[in-house]
């Protein structure tokens, strides 16, 4: 079969499917043809797709399931003119929790609250279930055996992702320690005041003005430590 | 000098508004705020992290080096308002205005010389806070993501004609086993169904006979014995026919002694 | 807009909309937009994508009532393999009605559900009659002359069996599970099974000698019984 028809029937099934198809299921489909393509030649083909279609308003795109046809992204403005229905929303909350279990997976429900400050909702951990996004990946090993939660391929389908490394990466988080500690400490003190103080003598101490300065210096020096 | 302090610090937030041109940094003890517009404002935060955060930056301080009397001070004016509206305050916002008396306290005791900077008392805030600012960007990052359902939508095209078949069932035998000791089992369980078993070549047996007599009709008895089949054989046919006498299903016709005797099926 | 974009727009408009799509109709998606594109603009544009997409496996194509997006319909072949389903799954109810029919036939449906304990559907004989793997062998005389119901030669073919004999008795059943739960009769399954070739697979093949000596078993007892 010349790759053009293969290309074309490839997108044929892709367009058609009601989910994301991997070279595997492509690969199946064309069982029992004359001419079957090879899974070198089909990856090839699907390679040679996404390329062409990246501009185009329906594009063959990668994720984590498969290949699948969708309307380019970018249109998205002009494209949700057409639909009544405004898209769900979901609240911060849920998100944190989506996010805390995509970067720290497998992670556990007391783990998410040590970290988000807050308990959270048996209701949005069964909607990231439901969603399919998020699923028990085992349970922890500790008192009470707590499950222990990880996303799934429909999460990256549903974010457009092929994997996780796909994910935004996290920001960096600075080491205390770095930061010179002496230096933010003494001033946060009541300088060269032993006795303990009352409160208003306290909080007019950390209000001091030369503070910033004192804490600036120490964000310089810590920046040439690592040298 | 405690005043001179006071206005220093004032200086450093940012203002909440500017009126007549000058920034206005503290809230106006008469200025009214609708309650309701306050609870929404209070109930974006996702918790005593959220808020701390909040204080924090809107300082534009570095989360490494909070002051956290400046920072317990405020904290504990929200939850002060928090409580005066007789909002459901979550029991974690109380468990961080504890910690962060508690802090407070620890950072007014001298500390003795050399002690490495592991016993800052805020040393576990800040670590917190940072993971959860860390956090709080990923997801936003998140929500940027080109989405299904609002950024990405799936194609609506129209198929060709298409013929498909759906296939039949596959069946297991295991699964006809398991499925037959269950029903078993389970009509066990009453004891006025107590199943008996015959051998299955006598079951089969019948089912050839009744089947034998559907074709044929009126058949002879001898008809149903083949030698060939050998002792064996000829066991079953006997065995299945009786059953099948005595379930009343067939019948059995002699019209005189030692004439030929005849099976028919009794329904037909 | 430059004409590329045009096209790209348009092309997702069509393909995300769930209905064909006219040039007024494009063009009011258009409206408020700061570079509005005229009805003409509109109307070239439409022309190349279907000139462009007439060999492609998903086309943009005049109907009726306007443009749409549609698999090349001569992919159909290939893409009814997309749909062709799975085998649907039996009924626990019918394969206990099945079973109770191999090893008690000739045996009414009154019978039946006497052991059950539950009423028998129409449609489980039905489908076990169009299936070819029970029939009527006559009817008891006994008040309303009810059917009774035996196994077929296409019952013996489809379960790889001789004769009922080499069906193996209850305690065999009973003990066969309890001595190999995953492994009992596994490799009795219909030898045209087309089950995907998967890891699970493989490692049954890896089993089968084992199994195979279980099941002989099984079947020399069921021989010798009746003597």
């Amino acid at each position: 079969m010349d790759s053009d028809r293969l290309k074309s029937l490839i997108e044929a099934l892709i367009g058609a499917a009601d989910r994301p198809l991997s070279v595997n299921q492509l690969f199946d489909l064309f069982a029992g043809d004359l001419e079957q393509p090879g899974k070198d030649d089909i990856r090839k083909a699907l390679q040679e797709l996404v390329a062409e279609t990246a501009d185009r308003g329906m594009q063959i795109k990668q994720v984590a399931s498969g290949f699948r046809l969708q309307v380019n992204p970018e249109h998205a403005a002009h494209v949700t003119r057409l639909f009544q229905q405004k898209p769900p929303r979901y609240s911060r909350a849920l998100l944190e929790t989506l996010a805390l279990i995509a970067y720290r997976q497998p992670i556990t429900r007391g783990e998410i609250e040590a970290i988000r400050g807050v308990s959270v909702s048996s209701n949005i951990i069964k909607t990231l279930q439901e969603r399919e996004w998020v699923r028990t990946l085992g349970h922890k090993d500790v008192p009470g055996k707590p499950s222990l939660y990880g996303t799934t391929a429909q999460f990256l389908d549903y974010f457009n992702l092929k994997s996780l490394n796909e994910l935004p990466t996290l920001s960096e988080i600075k080491d205390l320690d770095r930061f010179h500690p002496e230096l933010a400490f003494s001033d946060d003190r009541p300088p060269e005041d032993p006795a303990p103080a009352d409160d208003a003598r306290a909080e007019e101490a950390l209000d001091a003005p030369d503070r910033r300065e004192a804490s600036g210096q120490a964000v310089d020096t810590a920046g040439e430590e690592p040298a | 000098m405690s005043d001179l302090f006071q206005q220093a610090a004032n200086q450093s937030e940012m203002p909440f508004a500017l009126v007549e041109g000058e920034p206005l940094t503290v809230i106006p003890q008469d200025l009214y705020i609708p309650p309701d517009a306050l609870l929404v404002f209070l109930e974006a935060f996702e918790g005593p992290l959220d808020l701390l955060l909040y204080l924090i930056k809107r300082q534009n301080l570095d989360i490494l080096d909070i002051p956290v009397a400046v920072i317990t001070r405020q904290y504990m004016e929200y939850i002060h308002m928090m409580q005066e509206l007789e909002l459901e305050l979550a029991a974690e916002y109380l468990v961080m205005a504890a910690m962060l008396a508690e802090i407070k306290s620890r950072m007014l005791l001298p500390r003795p010389v050399g002690e490495d900077d592991e016993d800052d008392p805020r040393a576990e805030l800040i670590r917190r806070l940072q993971e959860y600012e860390q956090f709080k960007q990923a997801t936003e990052d998140l929500d940027a993501l080109p989405r299904m359902e609002r950024d990405i939508f799936p194609p609506q095209a129209e198929l060709p004609p298409l013929e498909v078949e759906i296939p039949q069932p596959e069946v297991s035998i295991r699964d006809l086993l398991l499925a037959f000791r269950d029903v078993v089992n389970r009509a066990e369980q009453f004891a006025s169904h107590h199943i008996e078993l015959e051998p299955l070549s006598v079951r089969e047996r019948m089912s050839l006979v009744l089947q034998q007599l559907k074709r044929d009709g009126y058949t002879e008895f001898q008809a149903f014995f083949k030698p060939e089949e050998g002792r064996m054989g000829v066991v079953v046919s006997f065995l299945a026919i009786l059953e099948l006498v005595k379930e009343s299903m067939i019948e059995l016709m002699q019209n005189e002694p030692y004439a030929p005797i005849y099976v028919k099926p009794k329904a037909a």
